[in-house]
């Protein structure tokens, strides 16, 4: 019979997110699914509501893409003693493993670390870096954070000399990176480090409007890999950015056919990501418009 | 002392202007490089100069904003209505091969039939404000989505760029619509009855109807008004990185722009309106945020600081402190004669 | 007059003694050096005309304003009320000028407010309403205390406030103007009650425009002038003549005081409802009014004169009848189609449809003319100027300048300028709800004089009124009103208060 | 007894009934005790923070502080229990202390200083989701088996559970509806909102009523952080983003209006549970994208109102007073 799967997603703050949201759905369309999906406008307490809804409905499985990393222990438990289980999507849990049958997803600290390596090697190693952060206190932040932490630690020419949030957006980013460069200088800065693709897009105009070159002047590099982000690129404005693969869902949903066929399946499954450069910049903007 | 004495007419007024100056002096003094400001390739550069730029889209919320809150109304989905227009001008950019004129015109269209459906539920239909609004405020972003298909939308337009970061006479554009907007807000308010007839409606609903003003149809007015103008902060913005980010663009801008209104003296029961003051207190939003970000405090204290030097402000202006103020002042004369 | 001869005479201690009180506001000066005391057990009238400062005066007592300068001793000790509520706790109880109860609140929980009744801790409400009605049963209200109060009529709210004062007890009693909107059996009963709180050896002070109340009840009488103090003198012993110059600081020529209007043809109807009227509002009634002819409009509290110009002014929207204006039949569902077709209207309850508070005294003057031309033909600044000049001075509206609030101007004051903002829109046909509400007596003088004249020149004017003197000595034809209903017209020579007075009674 | 001022939390509870009928109709599992358990949790929290939000209102004022008061509040509890190692019953009543402490203070800079209390309120949501993030901004698990027992502890009626929050609930709620009816504060409350200038020449203390407001605010805002962190043990900085418009559309939608002195503190519960109702009908039909579930949740809103209005219109016809 054809499964009932419902899909509790964070929201659409970014155009990533609905991307994803997009693509896993059209992977449960393609496998026939009914698919039931809810989006929690950036709430756990929603998402929690959301999974109680599905629990009474007694769907066949749980997608979660879980806002935030604690809080889940009691309604786990609930959709455990209904006997339906849950996959994670994007990011893991602090629960007890148990509650859920496996977590689909990319490595936050894996893409901090590898966006530091990128940068220990083009400077080879001596860099004052600029952070543009997105809200204070996302985990994927605190994560990639520490992740670059660590590689950069490595290098005593590499430090962090300012942070700020720029919100997520390239508004933001660039109202951000002005203050920067009027208060640290454009001359004192050799990188930017924003923690999404918008905030760096913005990082760009504010560096061009001061008369420097984005990408040669100041490196700047994000992660994310929105289409926008290939264009900059291509016009020669940033220079990397980690792709977060918003193809999650087919994974999920194998792990979830398993464990529903019996199966034992894996508690850690990580989607590959990788670094885009700007050479490869206008090939990918074309594909992925 | 004269001086002073002239100044002090109206402490309402004077009140958000020498709170503006002092907090750039203050800052000046900390900081000397936070009020320089350069000739540097036929443009003016600066701290200060970064926040009259960005001050422009708060601001012109504000000035709607301001005209909305005169009727005793609110309006929260000015940040969804940024997010709307920015999409459909973006979207008009990418998709069509509509003049630039055209463009924008169909943009400013947008926000006003927003607005005028928020006019309609508050004066019309009789739903309470904060809620008609908000109602819009929660699905207007959603409308966003849909224009887009979800996706943020990145254009290249020559006319957008100098909306967004383009000089006339050395001053950015975007100050020069602000400027231009206010000058005309303030001629249409103030050279028409319709400042007089707002005002009325907002003080005193009943009375205004008593006297043959059509309330409604001037409450409608307001939120046209204010939503026309969030459609112009949402193209500056959207102009300002030639990109529509719908999911992000505007978000909490209705915050800040109320904000400006009452930091300029404006009163949430309605009434009195003050169109060049709401300026201010949009400048003085715009120069905390500035000084936080260039000051290198850590980000966890931004809203900390943000939250401290606004309260300062209000403590300062308050009716109670001047008039504690005053006391002083006539003991001490009263001393001296 | 230095030493007056009232307090020479008495040696008790007074209840109230108050030296040298002083209170300015911006640019005016509403208290400078007032002296004097009120005994026990007595009336006192506190008069002076609008904006003298008798209000400012009340409310400095009850500590409302804080006071510049002075002293005040209740029973021998300094009294510094704080605000209101710590006035009442001294035992200074008062009903200020404008009715000031909660709207949205019922009556009940108006009357027992900081003072309801408990049971386990918690208030009762069943107690509250029986306590509530009690207290309105000393007023002689009749009314289901469970309704909130802006059901209402001003009037009716004015009686509830009453009774709420009367209902604390105090040792000192204050009512600002409580009779403005009364009707004569009401204010007998008020007057009642007063004798008999002053015989339990309670002190009032009582505030009133009208000279005659002035004469039934108080004791002695203080006047005020400009918020100076100018005498106190004992009732009984001062001719009307004498207290009218003490207030106006000049004599006033005897208050022509005619035995009515002529009545006129009504060959030249200016405006006429047929069977107009409202379900659950008001009965059909059928009025005309000529061309320059007063029509009074006479009737007990609730008897429906308010609904009827609400009715007319399109207020309120009538479910039956026709009307014409100027031979042109109307429909009219709007005060601004009213306004278009030539009508004005200054409604009863001022403060709630009248004023705009935070508005200047030149806007709210202008506010009907501007809504009558349409926003896009602003009147220029000068031509405004002009027009409030003329009018404050024309109906000597006591105010610095014409920019201040008009929130900030005395209640009498207030008045008038609502009514100088019809006067600017020229109507044909002028409806008066209570215009002399809280208006002194030279003032209201001056504007029976100017309705005169505005009647002459052709206006037609359709005024309520509770005070019967005052219809008696300018309605040409006065329209009865009882029970939402129209019940009798009298003109000419019927018209005069025994008249009136006996068909209310019917 | 049905008059005039009941009538628009009256038709607030028809309109929430036809809704709840309608799910019930609709979908499979919506009636029923189990989802109707899983209402009073999910909406607890929102519910006590719109009790509280309804004092406000009803007193002319509006506290905007009360989503990062929820925050700091629980950010504060995971301080005091993971960082300092106290007992959470410790915890909670220091938190609720400090809530109630910052309400007062922000009342009394709005009576005292007569500042509009929209722009109090905004700066205390600043500087209270600020303090937060000083606190911590990091997501915590606060782990211990008295919260767990806490939030564990529930009576089972049928399918449905009334735990512990929702219990908390219920009584917050039913000490609001007494305090605002049955005590002279509640009455003040509705007087200073009615017309404050009016009350304060009736010898109310506005002083004193405006604080006391801001501090039960405060206080009800302290118990849904609490609320919210027994219920996910957990605390992260973003928690309550937005709960203050929620909870004054809640209170607005239980029938009482924004200019203050009219309504019932119920009212707070029904347009709660309303908000609860519209997301679980989206829930339940699983079918709408992000874009169409925000235009969806307005849409529904203003029908709503809409229905709340025809209501309100028919049943003044009915009820009105013959003369
Ligand atoms: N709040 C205020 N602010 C400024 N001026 C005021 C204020 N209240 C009263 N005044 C001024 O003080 C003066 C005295 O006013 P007050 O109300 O005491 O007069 P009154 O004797 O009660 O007159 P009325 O008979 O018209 O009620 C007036 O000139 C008035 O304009
Ligand atoms: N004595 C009363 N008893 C009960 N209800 C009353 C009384 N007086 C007025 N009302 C209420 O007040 C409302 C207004 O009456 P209205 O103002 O039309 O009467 P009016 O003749 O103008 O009397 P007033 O002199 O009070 O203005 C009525 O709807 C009625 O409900
Ligand atoms: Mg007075
Ligand atoms: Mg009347």
């Amino acid at each position: 019979a054809e499964l009932t799967v419902g899909f509790v997603q964070t929201g659409s703050e970014s155009g990533w997110r609905t991307a994803f949201t997009n693509a896993t759905k059209a992977e449960a369309e393609a496998r026939g699914y009914d698919f039931k999906f809810a989006d929690a406008q950036g709430k756990q307490e929603n998402q929690i509501k959301a999974i109680r809804s599905f629990i009474v409905q007694g769907v066949d499985g749980i997608v979660l893409a879980p806002l935030v990393t604690t809080g889940w222990d009691k309604v786990l438990k609930e959709a455990d003693r209904a006997g339906i289980p849950v996959v994670l999507v994007d990011r893991g849990l602090d629960s007890d493993p148990s509650l859920y049958v496996t977590s689909v997803g990319s490595d936050f600290t894996m893409e901090g670390a590898m966006i530091g390596a990128w940068m220990a090697v083009e400077t080879e190693g001596t860099c004052d870096i600029v952070e543009l952060q997105g809200a204070v206190g996302a985990d994927a932040a605190i994560k990639r954070q520490a992740g670059f932490a660590n590689v950069i630690e490595n290098f005593p020419g590499m430090q962090i000399i300012a942070s700020q949030t720029g919100s997520w957006s390239s508004t933001g980013g660039k109202e951000v990176m002005e203050s920067f460069l009027k208060s640290i200088g454009g001359e004192n800065i050799c990188a930017v480090w924003a923690h999404n693709d918008n905030m760096a897009i913005g990082a760009a105009q504010a560096i061009k409007e001061a008369g420097l070159q984005p990408s040669e002047d100041i490196l700047i590099a994000s992660v994310d890999a929105i289409t926008d982000i290939f264009k900059t690129m291509a016009d020669g404005e940033t220079n990397v950015t980690l792709e977060l693969s918003p193809y999650q869902g087919a994974a999920a949903f194998d792990a979830l056919e398993a464990h529903l066929a019996g199966e034992d399946v894996p508690k850690r499954i990580t989607v590959p990501g990788g670094l885009f450069y700007p050479e490869t910049a206008a090939e990918e903007y074309a594909r992925r418009k | 002392m004269m001086n002073l004495k002239g100044l002090s007419i109206n402490p309402k007024i004077w009140g958000p202007i020498l709170s503006l100056v002092a907090i750039i002096v203050i800052m000046g003094i900390i900081d000397p490089g936070f009020v320089r400001i350069e000739f540097k390739d036929g443009r003016f550069y600066g701290s200060l100069i970064d926040v009259l730029v960005r001050a422009t889209p708060t601001a012109i919320i504000a000035l709607g904003m301001a005209v909305v809150i005169g009727t005793r109304g609110i309006d929260l989905s000015v940040g969804s209505v940024v997010a709307i227009c920015g999409a459909v001008a973006a979207m008009l950019i990418t998709e069509t091969d509509l003049s630039f004129a055209s463009v924008m015109v169909l943009s400013l269209a947008a926000g006003g039939v927003i607005g005028m459906l928020n006019g309609i539920m508050v004066s019309y239909i009789g739903i309470q404000p904060i809620i008609a609004t908000l109602i819009l405020m929660v699905s207007g972003r959603g409308i966003a989505q849909l224009i887009t298909g979800g996706r943020s939308v990145s254009f290249d337009s020559v006319a957008m760029d100098i909306i967004g970061s383009g000089m006339f006479l050395a001053i950015p554009v975007r100050i020069w619509i602000a400027a231009g907007l206010l000058l005309l807000t303030i001629l249409v308010m103030r050279k028409t009855a319709i400042g007089l007839f707002i005002e009325s409606v907002g003080a005193n609903a009943r009375a205004s109807r008593y006297v043959g003003i059509e309330a409604r149809l001037f409450k409608m007015f307001a939120y046209v008004f204010s939503g026309i103008c969030a459609a112009l902060a949402g193209v500056i913005l959207i102009a300002d990185v030639g990109i529509a980010e719908i999911n992000r663009l505007g978000l909490w801008l209705e915050l800040d722009a109320i904000l400006a209104v009452v930091l300029a003296g404006g009163s949430l029961n309605g009434g009195r309106i003050y169109l060049g003051l709401t300026i201010i207190g949009a400048l003085i939003i715009q120069t905390l945020t500035t000084i936080i970000f260039s000051s290198g405090v850590p980000v966890e204290y931004n809203l900390i600081v943000k939250a401290s030097i606004i309260l300062a402000v209000l403590l300062v202006q308050s009716p109670t402190t001047q008039a504690a103020i005053k006391d002083l002042n006539m003991k001490r004369k009263g001393v001296r004669t | 007059m230095n030493m007056n001869v009232a307090t020479a005479v008495d040696e008790a201690p007074p209840l109230l003694s108050i030296q040298n009180l002083s209170k300015g506001f911006a640019g005016v000066r509403a208290l400078d050096d007032v002296s004097f005391s009120i005994r026990k057990g007595e009336i006192h009238a506190l008069l002076g005309e609008n904006g003298a400062g008798k209000s400012t005066f009340i409310k400095v007592l009850t500590g409302v304003y804080s006071r510049d300068a002075g002293q005040i001793l209740f029973e021998g000790e300094a009294f510094h009320a704080n605000n209101s509520g710590h006035a009442q706790s001294l035992g200074v109880s008062t009903v200020y000028q404008e009715v000031n109860l909660i709207p949205t609140m019922t009556v009940t929980e108006n009357l027992t407010l900081l003072n309801q009744p408990r049971r386990f801790g918690l208030i009762s409400p069943r107690k509250a309403e029986q306590r509530a009605r009690e207290m309105l049963e000393r007023v002689g209200l009749n009314i289901d205390p469970s309704e909130q109060l802006d059901h209402f009529s001003i009037a009716v709210q004015q009686l509830i406030a009453i009774a709420r004062a009367l209902g604390t007890k105090a040792k000192l009693l204050i009512l600002d103007e409580p009779t403005a909107s009364l009707d004569a059996d009401e204010v007998s009963r008020l007057f009642e009650l007063m004798t008999e709180l002053k015989a339990q050896g309670i002190s009032i002070i009582f505030v009133t425009h009208f000279l005659d109340q002035v004469y039934r009840i108080s004791d002695r009488i203080t006047v005020l002038r400009n918020g100076q103090y100018v005498d106190t003198y004992n009732t009984a012993e001062l001719p009307q003549s004498e207290l009218i110059r003490a207030m106006v600081g000049k004599s006033l020529d005897e208050l022509s005081k005619d035995t009515g209007a002529e009545s006129r043809a009504v060959q030249d109807t200016l405006f006429a409802i047929d069977q107009y009227g409202k379900q659950r509002c008001l009965e059909p009634v059928d009025l005309t009014v000529a061309r320059g002819e007063i029509v009074g409009l006479a009737g007990m509290l609730g008897s429906g004169r308010t609904e009827l110009c609400n009715l007319i002014f399109g207020v309120d929207s009538v479910d039956s009848g026709e009307m014409t204006l100027a031979g042109q039949s109307q429909s009219i569902r709007s005060p601004k189609q009213a306004i278009d077709a030539g009508m004005a209207y200054c409604p009863e309850d001022r403060k709630v449809d009248g004023i705009v508070a935070e508005l200047s005294v030149r806007e709210n003057m202008i506010l009907a003319l501007q809504a009558k031309r349409g926003w896009l033909r602003p009147i220029p600044m000068a031509e405004q100027k002009a027009m409030v000049e003329e009018m404050i001075d024309r109906l000597s509206i006591k105010t610095p300048n014409m920019n201040k609030p008009i929130g900030e101007l005395s209640g009498g004051n207030q008045q008038k300028v609502i009514l100088a903002r019809w006067l600017l829109t020229h109507p044909q046909l002028l409806l008066l709800d209570e215009p002399t509400r809280g208006i002194d007596v030279g003032a209201h003088h001056d504007i029976i004089e100017i309705m005169n004249e505005l009647c002459e020149q052709g206006m037609s004017l359709l005024v309520a009124s509770s005070e019967l003197e005052e219809l008696v000595v300018f309605a040409h034809r006065v329209a009865i009103m009882k029970d939402r209903r129209k019940v009798k017209e009298l003109t000419g020579s019927e018209i005069s208060q025994q008249s009136i007075v006996a068909a209310i009674a019917q | 007894m049905i008059s005039e001022r009941t009538l628009p939390l009256l038709s607030a509870i028809a309109v929430l009934l036809i809704l709840y009928g309608y799910g019930s109709f609709a979908y499979n599992g919506f009636f029923g005790l189990r989802l109707a358990g899983y209402l009073l949790t999910d909406n607890a929290f929102i519910i006590v923070t719109a009790v509280g939000m309804a004092f406000v209102i009803l007193s002319g004022g509006i506290d905007l502080s009360v989503g990062s008061m929820i925050a700091f509040i629980c950010a504060l509890m995971a301080f005091l229990v993971v960082k300092l190692n106290l007992h959470p019953l410790w915890a909670i009543l220091i938190s609720v202390l400090v809530g109630t402490c910052f309400g007062t203070i922000m009342g009394t800079i709005i009576a005292v200083f007569k500042i509009q209390p929209f722009i109090v309120t905004l700066a205390g949501m600043f500087m209270f989701r600020g303090l937060g993030y000083v606190i911590n901004t990091q997501q915590v698990k606060i782990d211990h088996p008295f919260m767990t027992t806490l939030s564990d502890f529930g009576v089972y009626i049928g399918q449905g559970e009334l735990n512990f929050v929702a219990m908390v609930m219920l009584v917050l709620l039913a000490v609001g509806v007494i305090v605002s009816k049955y005590t002279r504060f509640g009455h003040n409350v509705y007087a200073i909102g009615g017309d404050s200038n009016s009350a304060a020449l009736l010898g109310v203390n506005i002083t004193g009523t405006t604080i006391r407001v801001y501090a039960l605010s405060g206080f009800y805002a302290s118990v849904a952080g609490i609320l919210f962190a027994v219920a996910t043990g957990s605390a992260y900085p973003e928690v309550g983003i937005a709960v203050e418009l929620d909870a004054i559309s809640a209170v607005v939608l239980g029938g009482t209006l924004l200019t203050g002195g009219v309504g019932y503190v119920f009212g707070a519960f029904i347009g709660g549970m309303t908000f609860g109702v519209i997301q679980q009908l989206i829930n339940f039909d699983g079918s709408l994208n992000a874009a169409s579930t925000r235009i969806v949740i307005g849409v529904l809103l203003l029908a709503f109102i809409l229905m709340q209005k025809v209501i309100l219109i028919w049943a003044r016809k009915v009820t009105a007073k013959p003369v």
